[in-house]
């Protein structure tokens, strides 16, 4: 009885909340409110709230091709695994210091690797596809991930360290929900001097690692035909395009969850309505401002950025958590 | 009812893969505009898309020319049903000013079915739109005819 | 008398690494590996070495009252490392014979086809 | 009868190479026979120590002709199997029996075969022998068989390009490692009179002198040289890349893991200098130098088995650089790095052979689109792949994610910048090595396949076992890591703390009291290490069983084909399928090799220039780079007094 109760529960947190249900819910609101914020900034009217509903259910639709020199297997698995590891990642992000569906001593870690998985899974679609453009995209697609990868580990260790301070007698901590725990004691983290950069250097990160506009050297259509996703159609690439929008809700979460976690009430429902605003906040100052503002980077542009500044930010945050501020 | 959804999402994001076979440009210049602020066609769920594979709606503008005619119909052939073409311009449906040259293999019916056919030369962004829409709608009835 | 030993095993052994580092022809590389090789054998013996010791069998020293002998565990030791050293000798000549037939050549400028 | 099994488990494969030597030279069934009987017993051995040694906890020491030690002085020559010499013993002779599982049908196009195996099996006894060994010298014995036998055979095949010349570099420069470590023996022998390593484990810590500061820097740079570290000798590269490959599965996967031991056993229990500051940053600043420095090397290489040799490096300064911290943890998950290290870097070069086997060149700029033709081979690669890069959920992530925690954790609580310096660079590392495998992938396995390798055959099963067990090994030790680390990382761990235990084994009990050790067993408390919620993972597990029933139950409904307006007109090929070339007719255009990762390399070309050139191939470079780094080490030695 006990057990198959507990089993319930986790089809119930892997399915319905915080998994694939609820993450797929609020991804597509995310990216819907995202497109519409960008027609607005440019004074046009724009989609309707839920056109990215509407694309991916146009193309559940659509034939799938698949080109003769492809490797079949890989490439039809590689999307789905990409978006598994998101929904994984999903049930792993704190909404509250006292709810998490799966929490771990060390789930930073795991949330970091998780978060290459899809990265890679479009790398290994792309190269599973045969295609020249596909090949260009998964390059570059790999020297974006390793342009914004060390800035991020920065600024994760920064909040482990800055938290672990105080939580652990250790002096580090490695699990969110004590990051959580320690926002809930001690007021947000970004309200700390010290994490400003850090959380500064997240912002820069996030629109990086979700492939969004200014930094979307991998999938830039009008040099390399949609580079990675180039021979990519019908489901497989709706996957694709749901793994971006999900990865958009994840980022942010995590962005909430590192730096804005100490505004929670308890209540779950209230948690869940202000982690929706914080992200949507947080998108739009990281992906729509940029998207509407900014023309794409060039490729070595996007390298020498995330190495040079926000790895700066990302380490002064770091000496100053260090030197105890 | 998941049939039925998909069928009514399919006029609702009609993404769009433009292949210029010999144009003058003009056509090309409109059909961007069309996806400008001023006009906004990505409000209907319009988008532009750099790959065949991701199209719905097919554009082509200008005469078919003997360089571009294998390349338009390996092209076409290469985008996913269901697809529609929608010819832009007075070009690839009779050649217009261009009819007539060693160099013209048109019109475009010759090669594939045109399903809409915005005239023109150029045509106004509220034609090109009038006839996007119109290709929507064919789109969802093809998208109808699949199963 | 020890100091001298220690100081020549020393200079044998950075005298072979000079060589080494400076020399291009291969042969004249291995002289250098064999000179540390001989360096390193000379401070095995001169560390085994105490003086007026006998040699280390154990009849002598019954013989002798108040004789003691030399330690005997370097000896053994040395002799291990000249038997191998030999073998890497032997076995570096044979590849320079090879290299010679392949590369025609055998300076160490010039035998790099592997690099980067 | 188990007591024997230290030195039988040797002498088995050294009996075997003689064996050999006399009847495999023409006779292919004898040599099988033999090779097969030799490293099984030697195997089964190894593994039937584990119950005493890792279970219940004892050690097994063995005097070669009873020479036992009299009056406190140890005089014969003995072995010492404690859980560490048996956790690497472990390592290496599966390792030499996967590799020679893997010979026979590899090796089948070469001729010469009783040589090969000859020195195969002094490979595999020089090796064990140098972890089961409880002397110093022996060790030195070893590290010089080992040496011998992995330069003939890496010029094995002489007729291969620059085969020779990466055999004759191995040899000057590892000469030095070797000389390097003897000189070291007879210094240490010269201040304790023993060359026996329990009694110097016993004498060293009252003995501390300018001497013994010379010595500890002569045997560090032999090991490290052993280990192949960065500074130390850069050519591990070229040795590597041209020995045949289940060759370079025991240089990579097994020779450097002795220089690993060697460094283990010089500064946890002869030295028992661990603690001390200086040797900590020596050991953490050369592991981080050699992972930082060599993965970036490999990114720039266009040679699979290059790319793999550099990869190794990089690995095993994943390997120093845990140990060197000096926290249990730590040293769990060095160890456990080791272990993993030898899976799946084996399972690499073994897939680097089959590809070479096949297609008779590893060069990345002339491969491409071997999956659709060696689609095992590709599976088993990718899981290697996916497991050095760290990624969830095989064995790489697992022994990674302890070696972060254990580096953070040490940051935190010496408040040590360096060390969180340390960390950071290390979590790059592993990015950099997706990206280098993120390269390989593309340019061997998938894009587009130039027309020569249209009639590639897969390998057959004789190639294709010992990868499967491989890889099966590299799944198993990721999913069970709690299970790897209670039977084997655990009584490794509290093995290398339990010096006195060490002592008591070899020198008879309580001898380790009587120069102020305590003999007991050090407990290790690994719980709070990278662990594993498998509810996460039954749930990673649920959702990719999702993942994978749309994929292919819807994919292969909908997938219909449809002939296409251009197959009408272009006659039969139907270019529907073929990758779209905006418009044109596609044609071979592989992006891999050198293609790959433009934007970085701009970025770092300075950086990148300066590293070739400083891999001169040039042998007096070579040697100068081992000196000079020996110097340092010596000067550093003696300046901080250890």
């Amino acid at each position: 009885m006990n057990i198959v109760l507990i089993i319930l529960k986790w089809l119930f947190h892997i399915l319905v909340f915080p998994g694939f249900l609820f993450t797929l819910c609020a991804a597509l609101l995310l990216a819907g409110i995202d497109r519409k914020l960008v027609a607005r900034m440019q004074n046009r009217v724009g989609p309707p709230l839920l056109q990215p509903a509407y694309d991916l259910l146009k193309l559940f639709g659509k034939e799938i091709i698949i080109p003769r020199q492809a490797n079949k297997k890989a490439f039809l698995s590689a999307p789905a695994v990409g978006l598994a590891s998101l929904l994984v990642t999903s049930l792993l992000l704190p909404f509250s210091a006292s709810f998490v569906a799966v929490s771990g001593v060390a789930d930073v870690i795991v949330v970091l690797y998780l978060l290459t998985i899809p990265a890679v899974a479009i790398i290994v679609g792309a190269a599973s596809s045969a295609s020249p453009f596909a090949g260009v995209g998964l390059s570059r697609e790999m020297v974006a991930v390793m342009a914004y990868e060390l800035p991020l580990t920065i600024v994760l260790v920064t909040v482990c360290r800055k938290a672990g301070l105080m939580m652990d007698e250790s002096g580090m901590t490695f699990s969110l929900a004590t990051v959580m725990q320690y926002q809930a004691e001690h007021g947000a983290m970004i309200t700390k001097l010290s994490m400003i950069p850090a959380a500064l250097a997240m912002l820069f990160i996030i629109p990086c690692e979700v492939g969004a506009h200014p930094f979307d050297i991998a999938e830039a259509e009008t040099e390399i035909c949609e580079g990675t996703l180039a021979e990519y159609s019908g489901l497989p690439l709706a996957f694709y395009e749901l793994a971006h929008y999900v990865k958009m809700f994840i980022l942010t979460s995590l962005f909430c969850v590192l730096f804005l976690g100490g505004f929670t009430t308890g209540v779950v429902v209230v948690d869940l309505i202000l982690r929706l605003i914080f992200c949507v906040v947080v998108t739009f100052l990281c992906i729509t401002v940029p998207h509407a503002v900014c023309a794409r980077f060039k490729v070595e542009q996007v390298f020498k950025f995330y190495w040079t500044w926000v790895l700066g930010l990302a380490l002064v945050s770091l000496l100053l958590v260090w030197l105890g501020l | 009812m998941l049939r039925k959804l998909i069928d009514e999402s399919a006029a609702k994001s009609p993404w769009i893969y433009h292949i210029n076979a010999g144009s003058c440009n003009g056509c090309d210049i409109e059909l961007v505009s069309v996806l400008t602020p001023r006009y906004d066609a990505e409000r209907c769920g319009f988008k532009l898309t750099g790959s065949p594979r991701h199209a719905d709606i097919v554009v082509v503008s200008g005469p078919i020319t003997v360089q571009t005619r294998d390349r338009v119909v390996r092209t076409l052939s290469q985008v996913p049903e269901p697809k529609v073409v929608v010819a832009l311009g007075s070009c690839p449906r009779s050649g217009n000013v261009f009819k007539g040259s060693y160099s013209i293999d048109g019109p475009l019916d010759k090669y594939c079915h045109v399903d809409v056919s915005v005239a023109g030369c150029t045509p106004k962004p509220e034609a090109i739109i009038a006839g996007l829409a119109k290709a929507a709608e064919i789109l969802k009835e093809k998208r109808k005819e699949m199963h | 008398m020890m100091a001298m030993n220690y100081l020549g095993s020393f200079l044998l052994i950075i005298l072979g690494l000079y060589m080494m580092v400076s020399k291009r022809n291969l042969i004249k590389i291995i002289i250098g590996l064999d000179l540390v090789d001989y360096g390193a054998n000379l401070l095995i013996v001169s560390i085994g070495f105490r003086d007026g010791g006998t040699a280390p069998i154990f009849t002598l020293s019954e013989l002798f009252s108040g004789a003691y002998f030399v330690d005997p565990v370097p000896q053994a030791l040395t002799l291990t490392s000249i038997v191998i050293g030999a073998c890497v000798t032997a076995m570096s000549l044979a590849l320079i014979i090879k290299i010679k037939d392949q590369y025609g050549t055998i300076d160490s400028h010039k035998v790099r086809r592997l690099n980067g | 009868m188990m007591q024997h099994f230290p030195i039988l488990s040797i002498m088995v494969l050294f009996f075997g190479a003689f064996l050999n030597g006399i009847f495999g030279g023409k006779n292919a069934k004898a040599r099988k026979i033999i090779v097969l009987a030799s490293i099984f017993l030697s195997f089964l051995m190894v593994v039937a120590m584990t119950g005493p040694v890792m279970l219940e906890g004892q050690i097994i020491s063995y005097w070669l002709g009873n020479w036992e030690p009299a009056m406190g002085f140890a005089f014969g020559i003995g072995l010492e199997v404690d859980a560490v010499g048996l956790f690497f013993g472990l390592i290496i002779s599966t390792a030499v029996l996967v590799s020679g599982l893997y010979s026979f049908e590899y090796m089948s196009h070469d001729d010469a075969l009783g040589y090969y195996y000859t020195l195969y099996l002094m490979l595999g006894g020089g090796v064990l022998g140098l972890v089961f060994s409880g002397c110093l010298f022996n060790i030195f014995v070893m590290v010089e068989i080992m040496t011998f036998s992995a330069v003939a055979l890496t010029a094995f095949r002489n007729e291969k390009y620059g085969a020779l010349e990466a055999a004759f570099k191995y040899l000057v420069v590892g000469s030095i490692g070797s000389t390097s470590v003897l000189v070291g023996t007879i210094l240490l022998y010269n201040q304790t009179h023993t060359l026996n390593l329990a009694q110097i484990a016993s004498i060293l810590p009252s003995v501390s002198n300018g001497v013994t500061a010379v010595a500890f820097g002569f045997l560090f740079v032999g090991f490290a040289t052993k280990a192949f570290l960065f500074p130390f000798q850069p050519l591990a590269a070229d040795a590597h890349a041209v020995a045949p490959s289940s060759i370079s599965v025991l240089i990579s996967g097994v020779l450097t893991k002795t220089g690993v031991y060697g460094i283990i056993r010089l500064v946890y229990v002869l030295y028992q200098s661990m603690n001390l500051g200086p040797v900590k940053t020596l050991v953490v600043f050369i592991g981080t130098l050699s992972m930082f420095i060599c993965v970036t090397m490999a990114l720039a290489q266009h040679d699979f088995k290059r790319l793999l040799a550099f990869h190794s490096i990089s690995q095993v300064g994943y390997v120093i650089t845990a140990v060197g911290l000096s926290t249990a943890l730590g040293v769990a998950g060095g160890l456990y790095h080791a272990m993993n290290h030898t899976l799946f870097k084996s399972l690499l070069f073994l897939t680097a052979g089959a590809v070479l086997h096949q297609t008779d060149t590893t060069n990345l700029d002339e491969l491409g689109g071997l999956s659709k033709r060696m689609p095992k081979t590709t599976v088993l690669f990718l899981i290697g792949a996916a497991s050095i890069s760290g990624l969830p959920p095989f064995n790489g992530f697992a022994s990674k994610w302890m070696i972060y925690q254990a580096t953070f954790e040490a940051a935190a609580a010496q408040n040590n910048f360096g060390f969180a310096l340390v960390g950071i660079i290390e979590m790059l590392t592993s990015v950099l090595t997706l990206a280098s495998f993120i390269k390989v992938t593309q340019s061997v396995f998938f894009g587009q396949m130039p027309k020569k390798w249209e009639n590639v055959k897969e390998v057959g099963n004789g190639m294709i076992i010992p990868m499967g067990i491989l890889a099966a090994l590299c799944v198993i030790t990721g999913v069970a890591p709690s299970a790897v680390e209670k039977y084997l990382l655990a009584p490794a761990t509290s093995a290398v703390y339990s010096v006195g235990k060490y002592i008591n084994a070899m020198m008879g009990e309580g001898f380790a009291e009587g120069v102020s050790l305590s003999s007991e067993t050090v407990a290790v408390d690994l719980g709070r290490s990278g662990y594993w919620n498998p509810l996460a993972w039954l749930a990673l597990l649920g959702i990719l069983l999702f993942g994978a029933f749309v994929a292919f139950v819807l994919l292969r409904k909908e997938a219909k084909t449809k002939e296409s307006e251009a197959a009408e007109m272009f006659g039969s090929v139907d270019e529907k399928f073929e990758p779209f070339f905006s418009g044109e007719r596609a044609e071979f255009s592989q992006v891999g090799g050198s293609d790959m990762f433009w934007g970085f390399k701009k970025v770092m070309r300075p950086y990148l220039d300066f590293m070739h050139d400083a891999h001169s191939g040039v042998v007096n470079d070579y040697v100068r780079w081992a000196v000079e780094c020996l110097a340092l080490v010596l000067l550093y030695c003696v300046l901080c007094g250890l």
